[in-house]
Parts: structure tokens; sequence; C-alpha cells
């Protein structure tokens, strides 16, 4: 403190000078998703720097990934991002499979586009109403968890878990699907249709919402490339990249077939392939705003995918095919792939040395670098706008820390 | 997935910085010299065409057998390896390049080797290498603010080393 | 009722009057905090319900009405514990400064013609100045529990509730302007008969003032799109973080009390009080008009349209809580000082110049009481005055004026 | 009066009266006197503002047992509501440790309560020399005060113009309380431009990431955690 005193007296003699205050905003802070602690330093409302500390969910899944095999790492990336455990078994089983240059069955493929796109909608259900719960309004978040309630019944017939499913693994499924389970998936597909409006109406277009959320924590494209930001935090800030369409080969090939548009605002419009308010007038690219609707509209899209798919599914002819051994050898070498999850690209790193068990395994979080920009976007906001920030990033603290 | 004219290009820019190579790979990629990382990572990002702007990922892999009978059969000598995965949001390619370093700085115990840091590349490699330095221990020079970022702030030894030994206590808390 | 005890039990003048005053005391006492009891049981049944779930449904019956019992027990239970850093004497009084605030605003409140506990003359005033004193409490609050949290969350509230008294002020101001006294039994009084007597339809400014009046009380009581004091995503509980137990239901029954306070008013000012939309009891005969001498079941009848509109707007408050998120508290600000404030001025000039172009509004009808004090008063003034009219006492003139104004 | 026997021994309270208008009077009275009294002793800033603001609540009681309604409700809303919320917000803001407790030296505690008793002395003989207050009061006038003041705002003298039936209306005190609120409006003008903050032409140097390094210790070390943090 002593350096500011000495400062040109001429200046800031009249100025109401108050004293910094080192505030401690977690880490059981209700607010921050999970064990996530916030050290701010304000200059009373206003935050001059915010500082995330981070590991407090660290269980060194990586460390335990060099005693097992590949196929009983699964459940460890389960807890990785526990809202969609579904897409983090597709990442590591797509690696392994990339390094033994496996090809599942048609069938497989498409049952694992329904399943992975049904447990995106569920994960941005949770990102949306927690994100509500940090802008003060309780009930959105309890009607999405009404919602993802049945989304949870679906994948409990599945495979009989309801948060870590370990169903996804090293080529293939480790079930089919129980009879009729399509049936029950369409009729919930048909009454979540008109709720989305509903969201619409609670939160995307309330006005106090956007007050809260419009031209706050604005995310430059540049910056969210520099940082390594991915996923809707990327596309809230008007970045085309969806690795589903733009992703690594093998990972496209499942996805070829599927008509969908990445919901991103190019050239100043979001997709129109379905009835979606309008942008409100104070709220620029980048901003909360911006990346809550990105995660909205992204909804809309995976329930078009999941209804292909099961279309596909249905019509395939072929056996699922059974997954490979659980002590599968795996070749020397190494290899690397990102998906795309809901909270970002999600990549697995594996190195071999011949033997069944990897020599070194790693997990490239998606949410570890869209924390990374947010003492950024926090520079200079109020401490309200603090929770308002860190809830549009959608972090899940599981996955950062591993 | 790169051409033969892009690996002249980058020996054409940064001489000296291509030590080897494996380009029929899963994911093919090329190694570096350990003092050259710095100026390709930056000719990569700004002036080679195909601009490599998203830095993915970081990681180190400890390449050291702990027991000696298996340590005999081993083709490669122990050595830290770090890799970098970047790819280009443009021509939607990606890279890898690996740099060797040697497990302990003038090979005694305790010492961390020392990589440049390429935060001023790219503002993401910050939390990757503050990840690296604390789980694998690599010392990463111009880092703006290297501590650990997982582990506590005073947690002695490097867990994802092979050659770690879990502490028996931590502030009163039992290790085992 | 004195009278009653003095003729009938014979007890001494004094005791009569300290029954009648101790009696009414606890009536108003008991009625406001079993107010407040059966709105904390249906706060959570309206949340639930909005929430697409059931609420309480076990505690006492079916629809769990015994909650609010319950949660009266769990909070004397629990230890009323302190934090080392505390001021001891201010923790422990800011509680029930905060509590008599809120509750002795309810002595000015009428609640039907006449029945009030004192009638003062002035009731509006008197309201709005003890509104203003429950802020203190929430600041020794927010001080003696020595943590940043808790300051950060009473600095915010008094901000906000000193800042929000001004365009409340204003918004009173208005039906204290259109009945010609602040004394709120004239203001109810003046609205008798139609709906249409009502000052939110005497004309669309009063109509505006009414829409800023509510935006203003819900600021003023924190609740709803304002309740940055205790912003759970913040704060975590703002000023009232450290209390448990007793001390912390004391904060609670304040909020209560001062949300029935702050809707009974607006029904008072706004909403014709205790007059239902229809004037019943004229069309039956029961009354001649003239309130003074209504029998006594009238104003029970009274009584029941005040608590409904009243309730109404609690749970229209409750409402609004459960579905908008909150302000942030710079935009509080700017609500009140570049939204309100300048509305509810222009608003205030607005019916000003109405009252003085259209004294008999846009319907020239016998009914527009509010203009008769003013030729009253002028030809009373002018007029020579008889020798044998009493002199122009101070107690004489206000009946006098009182009457011509009917 | 019939004596209805009730099974109240009533005439063991004929003989007791109590008034409460003076027994309301004396209690506030005390209050105010007592509490004004400890605004000087007391040494933590925080009781002091606290014993003020009871010490005016209580003044504002007197004006009401007095009949002054209107004047009572200003005395709340201007005194205890408006200027006492400032002076604990300010009070607040500055109370960190070292300001809480203010001594003063035994010396000063002398001249002040000579100075005290001198003034006391002067005013009690001046209330007692006025004659109608001799006597205790005759009770409340629980006129309705509002009104008269009102219209003497506006130019009608009430009380002074009850005998001739108040011919045309004088000017009344309009004009006096539009020029006091116009000077109000300059002083609050003044005082919003001295204390709004300079836009900086030198951006203040907040020593950034690395200073909070230098805090940093008080919280990461998870045994001792020291309270100056949040309180969770």
């Amino acid at each position: 403190m002593s350096q500011i005193l000495d400062e040109d007296q001429r200046i800031i003699e009249f100025d109401v000078r108050t004293d910094e205050m080192l505030v401690n905003m977690g880490p059981q802070h209700p607010s921050t998703h999970g064990v996530l602690r916030l050290v701010l330093r304000t200059d009373g409302e206003i935050v001059s720097e915010m500082e995330p500390h981070i590991g407090y969910l660290h269980r060194c899944a990586e460390k335990i990934g060099e005693n097992l095999t590949a196929r009983q790492w699964i459940p460890y990336t389960d807890r990785m991002d526990y809202l969609a455990a579904m897409n983090m078994n597709l990442g590591w089983s797509l690696a392994v499979e990339k390094l033994l240059r496996y090809q599942v069955s048609e069938k497989a493929r498409h049952l694992r586009v329904l399943i992975v796109e049904l447990n995106r909608i569920a994960s941005h259900l949770v990102g949306m109403g927690a994100y509500g719960l940090d802008l003060g309004t309780f009930s959105p978040f309890l009607y999405a968890f009404r919602e993802r309630e049945k989304i949870l019944d679906l994948f409990e017939e599945v495979c009989g878990a309801r948060l870590t499913y370990s169903y996804i693994t090293v080529g293939g499924m480790t079930a089919d699907l129980p009879p009729g389970w399509l049936q029950r998936c369409e009729a919930f597909l048909d009454q979540f249709e008109p709720i989305i409006q509903e969201y619409h109406a609670l939160l995307t277009t309330n006005a106090i919402f956007v007050k809260r959320t419009a031209k706050i924590g604005v995310l430059s494209p540049e910056m969210a490339i520099d940082y390594g930001c991915t996923g809707p935090v990327l596309r809230g800030s008007g970045v085309d990249i969806d690795l589903r369409r733009d992703g690594e080969s093998i990972y496209t090939a499942m996805h070829d077939g599927y008509a969908f548009e990445v919901a991103v605002m190019k050239d100043g419009h979001y997709p129109r392939d379905h009835k979606y308010p309008a942008v409100p007038r104070d709220a620029i690219l980048g901003d909360c705003w911006h990346r809550f609707f990105v995660r909205m509209l992204e909804v809309v899209q995976s329930m078009d995918l999941v209804r292909q798919a099961m279309d596909r599914y249905s019509q395939c002819k072929g056996a699922l095919g059974e997954p490979l051994k659980l002590a599968e050898k795996l070749p020397a070498g190494d290899t690397y792939l990102e998906t795309e999850c809901p909270k970002g690209q999600m990549g697995f790193y594996l190195v071999t040395d011949g033997t069944s068990i990897p020599w070194r395994v790693r997990a490239r979080s998606s949410s570890f670098s869209n924390l990374a920009v947010s003492p950024e976007l926090c520079r200079g906001c109020l401490i309200a706008d603090v929770p308002a920030i860190v809830g549009s990033l959608d972090v899940v603290m599981g996955e950062i820390d591993r | 997935m790169r051409g033969t004219d892009f690996i002249s290009e980058l020996e054409a820019a940064v001489d000296g910085a291509l030590v080897g190579r494996d380009l029929d790979a899963v994911d093919p990629w090329l190694e570096i010299a350990a003092d050259k990382l710095l100026e390709t990572c930056r000719w990569l990002k700004d002036s080679c065409e195909i601009r490599f702007d998203g830095l993915q990922c970081i990681t180190a892999i400890d390449w050291f057998e702990p027991d000696p009978k298996k340590a005999a059969k081993v083709e490669w000598e122990p050595h830290t390896e770090v890799v970098y995965h970047l790819w280009s949001t443009k021509a939607r390619a990606s890279l890898v390049l690996k740099v060797r370093l040697p497990r302990w700085q003038g090979n005694e115990q305790g010492k961390i080797p020392e990589l440049s840091s390429v935060v001023s590349v790219w503002r993401g490699a910050d939390w990757h290498e503050r990840e690296v330095f604390d789980l694998s221990g690599v010392q990463f020079n111009g880092h703006p603010d290297l501590r650990r970022i997982l582990c506590p702030e005073d947690w002695d030894g490097y867990p994802l080393r092979k050659d770690y030994e879990m502490p028996l206590e931590y502030h009163g808390m039992r290790g085992r | 009722m004195a009278e009653f005890l003095i003729e009938t039990i014979g007890l001494p003048a004094w005791l009569a009057w300290t029954c009648v005053a101790g009696l009414s005391a606890v009536l108003i006492l008991n009625v406001i905090a079993g107010g407040a009891l059966i709105f904390i049981w249906a706060e959570r049944k309206i949340a639930a319900r909005i929430q697409d779930r059931l609420g309480p449904t076990r505690t006492g019956g079916r629809f769990g009405w015994l909650q609010s019992l319950a949660d009266g027990i769990k909070l004397l239970a629990k230890e009323d514990l302190m934090p080392e850093g505390a001021d001891a004497l201010l923790f422990r009084l800011a509680p029930y400064v905060s509590f008599c605030a809120s509750f002795c605003a309810f002595i000015a409140l009428p609640f039907a013609f006449d029945t009030v506990g004192q009638r003062l003359n002035v009731g509006v005033f008197f309201v709005v100045a003890i509104l203003g004193l429950e802020v203190f409490g929430v600041i020794l609050a927010g001080y003696a529990s020595a943590s940043k949290w808790s300051l950060f969350g009473a600095m915010r509230e008094a901000a906000q509730v000193v800042s929000y008294e001004v365009p409340l002020g204003m918004c009173v101001v208005v039906p204290v302007m259109l009945a010609g006294s602040m004394d709120l039994v004239t203001i109810g009084e003046k609205q008798a008969g139609w709906a249409m007597n009502w000052f939110i339809f005497h004309d669309p400014f009063t109509f505006i003032i009414f829409w800023v009046y509510c935006t203003c009380a819900l600021a003023s009581v924190n609740r709803a799109p304002f309740d940055l004091a205790e912003a759970e995503s913040e704060l975590v509980a703002g000023f009232h973080t450290e209390y448990s137990g007793l001390r912390w239901s004391f904060f609670f029954m304040a909020e209560y009390g001062s949300m029935f306070l702050v809707s009974a008013l607006a029904a008072i000012l706004f909403l014709g009080g205790w007059n239902g939309p229809v004037p019943v009891s004229k069309l039956l005969g029961l009354s001649d008009g003239v309130a003074v001498t209504d029998p006594f079941a009238l104003r029970i009848v009274g009584c029941m349209n005040l608590f409904l509109k009243a309730t109404a707007g609690v749970l229209l408050m409750m409402w609004i809580r459960w579905t908008l998120p909150r302000l942030r508290i710079d935009q509080v600000m700017t609500t009140c000082l570049k939204y309100c404030t300048p509305i509810a001025a222009a608003m205030f000039l607005g019916v000003m110049l109405w009252q003085l172009f259209l004294p008999g509004g846009l319907v020239a009808g016998s009914f527009r009481a509010a203009a008769g004090v003013r030729e009253g008063w002028l030809e009373q003034s002018y007029r020579k005055q008889s020798a044998e009219e009493e002199s122009l006492s101070v107690k004489t003139l206000s009946r006098h004026v009182f009457e011509v104004s009917r | 009066m019939n004596q209805a026997s009730f099974g109240i021994p009533v005439s063991l309270f004929a003989s007791v009266t109590i008034d409460w208008h003076g027994f309301f009077f004396l209690l506030f009275a005390a209050i105010a006197c007592i509490s004004a009294l400890m605004v000087v002793l007391s040494d933590n800033v925080v009781r002091m503002a606290l014993h003020l603001v009871l010490s005016l609540g209580a003044t504002a009681g007197l004006f009401f047992l007095a009949g002054a309604e209107f004047l009572g409700a200003m005395q709340l809303m201007i005194y205890v509501g408006g200027t006492l919320v400032l002076l604990v917000f300010g009070v607040m803001l500055t109370a960190q440790t070292q300001l809480v407790s203010l001594r003063t030296p035994a010396g000063d505690r002398v001249i002040a309560s000579i100075l005290a008793a001198a003034l006391l002395a002067v005013l009690v003989q001046a209330a007692f020399s006025i004659e109608s207050w001799q006597k205790p009061g005759q009770g409340m006038v629980s006129a309705p005060t509002a009104t008269p003041l009102g219209m003497a705002l506006v130019g009608v003298r009430v009380d002074q113009h009850a005998e001739e039936g108040l011919l045309e209306p004088k000017g009344g005190y309009l004009l006096p309380f539009e020029i006091v609120s116009v000077h109000l409006l300059v002083v609050l003008i003044g005082a919003a431009y001295l204390a709004r903050a300079k836009r900086r032409r030198v951006p203040r140097p907040v020593d950034l990431v690395a200073s909070v390094d230098s805090v940093e210790p008080t919280f990461s070390g998870n045994s001792d955690t020291t309270v100056s943090g949040g309180s969770e």
C-alpha cells in the first residue's frame, strides 16, 4: 500500500480512497459450482483482481490410470465431468479405438450419438438451472431438474446408473437398449419441445436476466482462442468451431449423415432452424447472455440429433457387437483425441509401451481452460457479477481438478 | 497430415530446431530442441502460413522404469518428455511437438529440469504449465506466477513421477 | 369499551383505560404476528406451487398448515450463538430494534373506519417515518456480527432502503393530496362507494403512481428482485448470516410484518382500504353513507376487505419473488434514482394539475369528495361569521372541515 | 357507580390512581437524559451512536405525548431516520479496530463538566421563570395538529384569526419554505460534487497478482485459518 501514497498528490487528494479488502468467496460458497475458491481483491463493490484457487477435488485420476487397463479406467472418466459422464466415456473409448485403429459396428455408432446427445441435453439443463440460481431466481432450477430426472430415468433403464454410467466402453457398449426404450425416449422429446419455450420466457428474454448478463464478462474471440476456451464459451464469442463437424476424422465419421447446424452467431444471426427468441438490443457477442443462449440452442440441436439417431438406430440390421476384452493389449505409441463435450472440448492423451496397461494417461479438461480466462473477465466488475461470470462459464470442478 | 514442404519451411525458419520426427505414427509428431522451443512456437503461431493459434494441452511424461529387472529390457534411457498439442482454428489442423528433457537438472536428484515458458505465445499455457510444474516437476522460466495449482502450496515431491513416494504425514494427517 | 368497564364493572377510570390500551396493543401484535405465521406457511406453499412441487404436506393435517409452528419450535430450540468478534450489546439489540420498528408502524394503520390503534392526524407521515427506522436494526446487525460479508449486506441494504424512501415519500403524498388530509382514516373514507372512487382509478397519473409505489414498497421491504441484503449467491445471507434461533426469527417476523404493513398501506392509499368495490351496505340501506354512524358489524366487513386486499398484496410479493432473478446493487440504485424518483415527481405534478383543472374529475359527479374540501374552506373563509356560530377554535374548525368534505 | 361484584375487590384500586401520561412523560424524559449522558461518557464510538439514537427517539416520544404528532413524526423521520443513519454509516465505516475507542483525558472531563453544569443552571433558571410551566400540565390536547399547520403554510393563520373570521389569507410561510428547500438543494449538489471520485489521469498501480501472494499466507495454511477472511 505504501507506494500508492507517495503518488502525485494532486490527482488523488480529493478522491475518496477506500482501502482494498481481500475477500474470500468459497470454497464452501453456495454459488460457486462445487469446491472452487475465488480470492477477490475488492475496492468497495468493484472487484479489482480475482484469483481462482482450484485443486480441492483433485483425486489424481491420471496417476491411477497408469496402473489400470484401458477399459478399467472408464469409471474414472465418469467422475471427471459427472454431469455428462457419457461424453467422457465416449471421449476415452474413441481415443483408445483410434490407437487400436478399431472400428465399431454401424448400430453401435448410431446408439453412441443417441446416448451422448441425450446426455448433452441433461448437462445443459443443469447449466441453465444453476445459472438461474446464481442470479437469484430459484424456480428455473427446479424446472430444469424435473426434466433432467426424466432423462436420468431413461439412462437408468439402459445402464442401471443415473449419474456415472460407464456405459460406453472401448469397442462398443456394455448393453443394448431395452425393448420399448425408443418409444419412451420419443415421448420424452415430444413433451420436452414446448417446455424449452418456457425456459426462454423465464430466463433468456427476462428483462432482469438480460440486465444482469448483457455486456457482462465480454470475451473477445482472440482471447478465447488464446486461452484455449472451447465449447459454448468459444461459440458464445462467435468462433464457429464444433468438433462434431470439424474435429478429427474418427470423431466426425461418427456424425456423418447427421444434419445439424452449429449453434453460433454467424454474420449477425443464429441458425434459424427453429423459432428462437431474438437477441436483446444491448447484448454484445461474447458476453454472459450469448454463452447462455448458445447452450439453450444446443439443447434444441441435440434434440434433433437424438431424433435422427433414433431413426437410424432402428433401421440398422447388424448386431451391436461386443466391446473389446478387459485386458486388451495396446500397441506401443501415443495418441490424442478431442471430443465435443457439453462444457467444451475434452481431450484424452494416451501413451502406451506395448503392454495392456498404458504408460501415461492425460485428460485435457475443457472447464480447466474456460476457468483460466475468468480472472481476465472479472477484472473491474462488481461483486455481484462474479457469480454471473463464473456461472456463465459453466465449470464443473470434478473435470478441472481430475 | 503434414506435407514435407511444411517441415522444410520450419527448418528454414528456425535452424537446428527439428531434432527428430515420426510421420507415420497414429499422431505424427516432431521433436524440437529444448532451447529452440520458444522461437519455434512463436514462428508457428505468428509467421507460419498455417497459424497454430490454439494450444490444446501440455503434458509431461516421465520415461523411467523404477524396478531394475524391467529397466534392463527397456530400449530408451530415463528422461522426461514434454508434449505440446497445438491446433489451428482456421485450417482445422493439429500438430504435436515433443521436447526431451533430462529427469533431473544436471542429473543430481531434486533439481527439476528447466524449459522456457510459452505463456508469452499462448496465454492458455499459463495454467497448463503450472499443472505440469505441480505434478511432474518441470521448471518453466519466464512464467509469470509458477505456483502449484492442484496440490497444496507447501506439498513436496511431484506425484506423477514414476519414482514418487506418497508422504507418510501431511499437517498431522496420516498418509498411509 | 372503556365506558363499559367503568359503568358495569365499576373499575376506576384509569384502570379501565389501561386495560383498553393493553388489549388493543395485544390485539394488534397478535393479529400481525398471526398474519406473519400464516404468511410463512403461505410462502412455502406458493413457492412450492410455482416450482411444480407440493410444499409442506405432513406437518399437521393434509396441507401442512402447522409448518409455521414447527418452524417456530425449531427456532426456539436452536442455540443463539454469537460470533466471538461480535459487539455483544449491539448484536443482541439489533433484532429487537428491527422488530419493534416494523411492528410499531401498525399503531397508525386503520383496519376499518375508526378501528385504529391511535388515530393520528399525521398517520401516513408517521408510518413512512417508522419504515425508515427498520434499516437501523439492519445496520446494527451488519456491523455487530464482525464479518466482512455481513458488513457488505448491511451497507447494501441501508443504501437501498434510505434511497428508496425518497420515491416512496413522493408516491405517498399523492393520495394525501387527493384526500386533503394525512389521516389514514380520512383517506380511506374518501374512497367509499363504487370502485370508481378508488384513488387508483382517480386519474391516469395516480394509476402509474400506484405501480411506482409498489416498486418502491418492494425495494424498501427488501423483497423480490431487490433483495440484495440476503443475496445468497454473493453474500451468503447478508446481514443475518451470524444470527440463528430466536434472534433470526425476529428478523424474519420483522420482514413479514413490514411486508403486510406496506401492502395494507397500498390498499388504504390506492385501493379503497376497507371499502369494497360495490357499496353493498349503502345499497341494502344498512348504512346511510355517513361512516361515523355505521353499525359495528360493517366495521368487521371493513376489516375483512382490508385484510383481503393486504393479503393479495403480500401474495403478489411472494409470486414475484419466486419468478424474477435478482438485480445488482447499482441497477437497484439506478432504478431508484433514474426511474422511480423522476416518474413519481412527474406523476405528482400531473395529479396536482389534474386536481386544479378538473376538480370534478372527468365524470362530473357528486362523489368527487376531495374537491368539496377546497370549496368548503374558501366559502367559509370569505363568508362573514355570524356571531352565534362557535368561535373557530382548532377543534371546531377541523370537525367543520371534515363535515363539509363528505 | 354500581358496585357490581365481580369478585374483584374494586375498592382496592379506587385509592391508587396511576397517571399514565405523567408516567410516560417521566420515562421518556429519563431515557432522553440518561442516554444523552451516556453518549458523552461511553468510549466505544458505535455505542455512542446508539445512545444518540435512543435519546433522539425519546424526545420524539415526548413530542407525541405533548400531542404534537406532526412534530414527533418529523423528529423521527429527520433525526432518527435520516441523520443518524448517515451518522452510523460514517461511524461504521471508520470504526475499524484502532479508532473504535476514544479515551478523553481526565483534565478535559473536569472542564467539560464545569461548562455543562453552568449551562444546565442557566437553562433550569430560564425554564422555571415562565409561570405556565410551574403547575403540571393539564392533560393531552388531542386536536388534529397537522391541518392548521398546513393552512398556516398557505396563509390562513387559524390560531390568530380565530376571532375576526380570517378575512383574507396573508402570505403565509410558503415563500420562506421554498427558499430553504432551494438552499438545501444547492448544499446537496455541492456535497455530491465534492465527494465524487475523480477520473484518474494516472491509473492507480494496483499491485496485481504478485502482491496477492504477499497476503496469501494468512489463508493458505489451512490449519491456522485466521478469521480475517470470510466468516465461513
